[in-house]
């Protein structure tokens, strides 16, 4: 039975396939929008956003609302978690692995972060930005309760603690959002702060400040989400 | 071409996993595995074959590579982790009442 | 670069498949982190370094730790209850 | 441009961001943030509508936003027409009641389930604003994750399975959603509903027919139309009664929103007509509406009954909607309107009901009227309109949609629709009939209070009548909603006011 059931599965998934593969091909190879965005974007992205990234320039000034968005569904995914797990107990264990990876790993951490912040900062210069950065920052945080047993970064950096930094980081992207609208009449504008030439540190408006608050909230939120997730299940009986 | 069939191969691959695999964590690789290939089919039929969207001076630079499907994969690429992250959560969860990662199990997935 | 995209494609197909058929989850879980690897270079080829940034510290970090926290989760509780192997 | 739009998502959002900082100082100041915030919502909405009074009652009602100050092409729209109104509304009314019952309802963890559910309503109102196809697909995935830890929120084995099945589906539907997203961009290099609309027709048809079934299929997976109905009994049942109120009453309405938006004014109705797919789409959706009647007789469970009973309903909304004539439209918001309000009141009803027995079976449900006979009655006055009985609004959504399908001489469908009428009765009946039942051997301590100590009866209790009472009262004066309602229609059948709107200055 499950064999047939196997075999009618592939069966179908290969037509499927097929078809899917006819209809793709008559697609030109490379389509040519006549009168698209990529074109204004292309064209007028760094004097109107100040980005030399035009990646960062359509995530955090074009389609900053998406972006908020998104900040927003990774937010959503830790509170579900949080709600999930939350009757469990963190096993406190305070031996991690042995003295020269503890020593090696004590030394790296700096760089690290260094590192993360480079990213987060350079959103507008080079590749990166907020999310990836932030997720470097959440690593740092995993790493450590790896290494030195998860009882040496709870004590330091208390869920308390993350939350505190996720939703300030949150609140940071919306009250950016909100001074647009007092600054420029829109919500999520462009703030014409920091407009030094664009190509130094401090230029392209509030992209950097946005990519500061969504840095601090993704690395929060994803090392709150594996401290929840590392916490100790313990079996009960199915209520009702 | 090459695009669409490998697009077409991994995704309907990762399909398969849902339908079939037995165990959750395989239908959770499974989903990843269809969103890399949907990502990976959207940043290469829209490669224009320009070079990197970032310039290094305010001059306007020609021929770039499309820099809008890359914003929205990543948008696509941190919304997908989420996902799978709190679908990890529930299997999980699920194991505390079953002791077990198999959907056949639980009553079935497809079936009910 | 032609050739090295096609047989990044190559590899990409033939790690999905064995992320897939792989009966031990765990090294299903390596072989998918070394699918998001594998996709990473092929943005870089595509020209997209931000997504390939995300990608890898995404794909191949992240999600790879996650899914260990699962099957390490899931693996005490097996060996706690000697469930019985089918 | 007008400001108020994005407080309409603001609002919910920066409440749930700011719930978990202020749970940390004290828990009474949490309760009052949410109240507030809740009314606050609720308020914006009621002053769009007395604002523009005299734009809506014309209905030239238009309100748009452009994000950060980009023109419609380059950046993300918001835009509110009259059928984003109704939809607004309704969500508005159900969430600021659905809120007001969880205050009495739910006993733990409420700082995130409130979190969750404010993310809701900021999904829900991005997607009924949204002017953009991708910032449409976000929210949707937003609405989905912060609808799963809902639905799993009893934490019991029912309720985990349930969130998973009801992740892995919306997932998969997003994904689908999200291929169409990407031909859509490929095609015509644009993601403004408005400029697509303008230049979808011009494509060759193969591309059109691949995006219109990648967004069918995502959308019916998502809504949960016969081919993938099977997830959704499961996930609607599984939750709280708050949750499944509005999971079963609103949430899907937002998908019908989508179905709307993308397919009578982005893609426009020509390319279903061309294709041949619109006949499809009225078979598929009157068969699932056949078998949710069919599965929800079979079933012995009281709010699995319910779920496919919205099974049921849905595949007359969709199918009702395809005929895509100004009656048809009529009849299927109207019935969005009297869905929505009966299921949140069935839920609500039953929500209080289940307190008193120890499972959700049939059985179990016997002499439970005599708990609170008054609440009952307003059950058994809701089931009669999901029937479809005279004074209540099921009546009259019923009768436009029979309607609707004799104007098309379209006589299947209006079989179809007195057949489940039919099985409806015979379902509901049951429960009703059960429910009046004495107990001649059950003691009175039958009735074992499964609750939090956080409950309280009255709130919840005044919130299901009050839902059965708007039933009826909506019902006997439902001509009232007439206008707004023949607006919506309007700028259903009318998407060239929408793109000019938009695009025009």
């Amino acid at each position: 039975m499950s064999r047939i059931k196997h075999i009618s599965i592939v069966i179908i998934l290969a037509f499927l396939g097929l078809i899917m593969l006819l209809d793709l091909n008559k697609i030109p190879n490379q389509f040519e929008y006549a009168n698209s965005i990529y074109h204004h974007i292309t064209n007028n992205a760094v004097g109107e956003t100040g980005s030399l990234n035009f990646v960062t320039a359509i995530l955090y000034d074009y389609r900053a609302y998406d972006s908020m968005g998104e900040s927003t569904i990774i937010f959503g995914a830790v509170s579900g978690i949080v709600l999930l797990l939350s009757r469990k107990t963190l096993p406190v264990s305070s031996h991690g692995l042995s003295f020269i990876v503890k020593r090696t790993y004590g030394m790296l951490t700096p760089f690290i972060f260094l590192f993360s912040v480079y990213i987060i900062a350079h959103g507008h210069l080079s590749p990166g930005g907020g999310f990836q950065g932030g997720v470097i920052l959440g690593a740092i945080s995993i790493i450590f309760s790896i290494v030195y047993g998860s009882e040496f970064d709870y004590k330091r950096y208390t869920p308390t603690t993350k939350t505190l930094l996720e939703t300030s980081g949150a609140l940071l992207f919306i009250g950016i959002g909100l001074i647009g609208i007092i600054y420029s009449g829109s919500f999520l504008s462009n703030l014409n702060i920091l407009n030094s030439e664009p190509g130094s540190l401090l230029s392209a408006g509030s992209i950097p400040f946005i990519n500061l608050g969504i840095g601090f909230k993704i690395g929060a939120g994803l090392a709150i989400i594996f401290y929840s997730m590392i916490q100790k299940t313990f079996k009960e009986e199915a209520s009702l | 071409m090459i695009n669409h069939i490998v697009f077409i191969f991994i995704f309907l691959l990762g399909f398969y996993a849902i339908l079939v695999k037995k165990s959750l964590i395989k239908m959770v690789i499974g989903l990843n595995i269809m969103e890399g290939a949907i990502f990976y089919w959207f940043i290469a039929i829209t490669d224009r074959g320009g070079i990197i969207p970032i310039v290094q001076s305010t001059q306007v630079a020609f021929n770039l590579n499309d820099p809008i499907p890359q914003a929205l994969i990543l948008t696509g690429i941190v919304i997908g982790a989420s996902t799978s992250a709190f679908l990890l959560t529930l299997i999980i969860e699920l194991n505390k009442f079953t002791d077990s990662t198999n959907p056949d199990q639980l009553g079935g997935i497809i079936e009910d | 670069m032609i050739i090295l995209k096609y047989l990044l494609l190559i590899f990409l197909g033939v790690t999905a498949y064995l992320a897939i058929s792989f009966k031990e989850i765990l090294i299903s879980i390596i072989f998918l982190s070394i699918f998001s690897i594998v996709l990473t270079a092929l943005y870089l080829i595509h020209n997209a370094p931000d997504v390939a940034l995300a990608e890898a510290v995404i794909g191949a970090g992240l999600n790879t730790a996650i899914f260990m926290t699962v099957i390490s989760q899931i693996r005490a509780d097996e060996d706690c209850h000697c469930r019985k192997d089918d | 441009m007008n400001n108020i739009l994005i407080y309409l998502v603001i609002v919910p959002l920066a409440t749930a961001f700011l719930i978990p900082f202020v749970d940390i100082f004290s828990n009474k100041a949490r309760k009052i943030l949410v109240g507030f915030s809740a009314l606050l919502e609720f308020s914006i909405g009621i002053y769009i509508i007395i604002s523009n009074y005299g734009e809506i009652t014309e209905h030239t009602f238009f309100l748009k936003y452009y994000l950060g100050n980009w023109i419609p092409p380059i950046g993300i729209t918001l835009s509110m027409d009259m059928l984003s109104l109704f939809f607004s509304t309704l969500i508005s009314v159900s969430l600021l009641f659905i809120i007001t019952y969880s205050i009495g309802f739910i006993g733990h963890h409420e700082g995130k389930y409130y979190v969750l559910l404010f993310l809701i309503w900021a999904a829900m109102h991005g997607i009924v604003l949204t002017g953009d196809i991708f910032n449409l697909d976000v929210f949707l995935e937003l609405m989905l994750i912060t609808s799963a830890p809902l639905v799993a929120f009893k934490r019991n084995r029912n309720g985990t399975e349930a969130a998973i099945k009801y992740m892995f589906f919306g997932a998969i539907g997003g994904l689908f959603i999200f291929i169409g997203v990407i031909l859509v961009y490929f095609n015509l290099g644009t993601l403004n509903f408005a400029d697509i609309a303008q230049s979808f027709s011009l494509l060759p048809l193969f591309s059109k027919k691949m995006i219109i079934i990648f967004f069918l299929i995502g959308i019916f997976i998502k809504l949960g139309i016969f081919p993938f109905h099977f997830w959704l009994s499961k996930a609607h049942s599984a939750c709280p009664s708050s949750i499944s109120a509005l999971l079963s009453g609103v949430i899907v309405k937002v998908y019908i929103y989508v179905f709307i938006r993308l397919f009578f004014n982005v893609f426009g109705f020509d390319i279903l007509r061309e294709t041949g797919l619109d006949i499809i789409i009225i078979v598929i959706a009157l068969t699932s509406s056949i078998l949710g009647h069919v599965l929800a007789l079979s079933e012995n469970d009281i709010k699995r009954m319910l779920a496919y009973s919205t099974v049921a309903n849905l595949g007359i909304i969709v199918a009702v909607l395809t005929l895509n004539t100004k009656l048809a439209i009529l009849a299927g918001l109207l019935h969005v309107m009297a869905h929505l309000l009966m299921k949140v009141s069935l839920f609500t009803a039953t929500g209080y009901l289940l307190q008193f027995t120890p499972s959700h079976k049939l059985q179990d449900l016997k002499g439970v009227a005599y708990k609170n006979i008054i609440l009952f009655a307003g059950f058994t006055l809701t089931a009669a309109g999901m029937i479809g009985l005279p004074p209540m609004i099921g009546f009259a959504s019923k009768w436009h949609i029979l309607q609707a399908f004799l104007d098309r001489s379209f006589h299947w469908g209006s079989i179809i629709v007195i057949l489940g009428t039919i099985i409806a009765f015979f379902y509901y009946i049951k429960y009703i009939i059960y429910g009046f039942k004495t107990i001649s051997i059950g003691p009175p301590e039958r009735f074992r209070l499964i609750l939090s100590v956080f409950y309280r009866e009255r709130v919840v209790t005044n919130i299901a009548i009050l839902f059965a009472i708007a039933v009826v009262v909506v019902g006997v004066f439902f001509k009232l909603s007439y206008g707004p309602i023949e607006g919506a229609a309007n700028a259903v059948m009318n998407p060239s006011i929408y793109i000019e709107s938009i695009l025009g200055g």
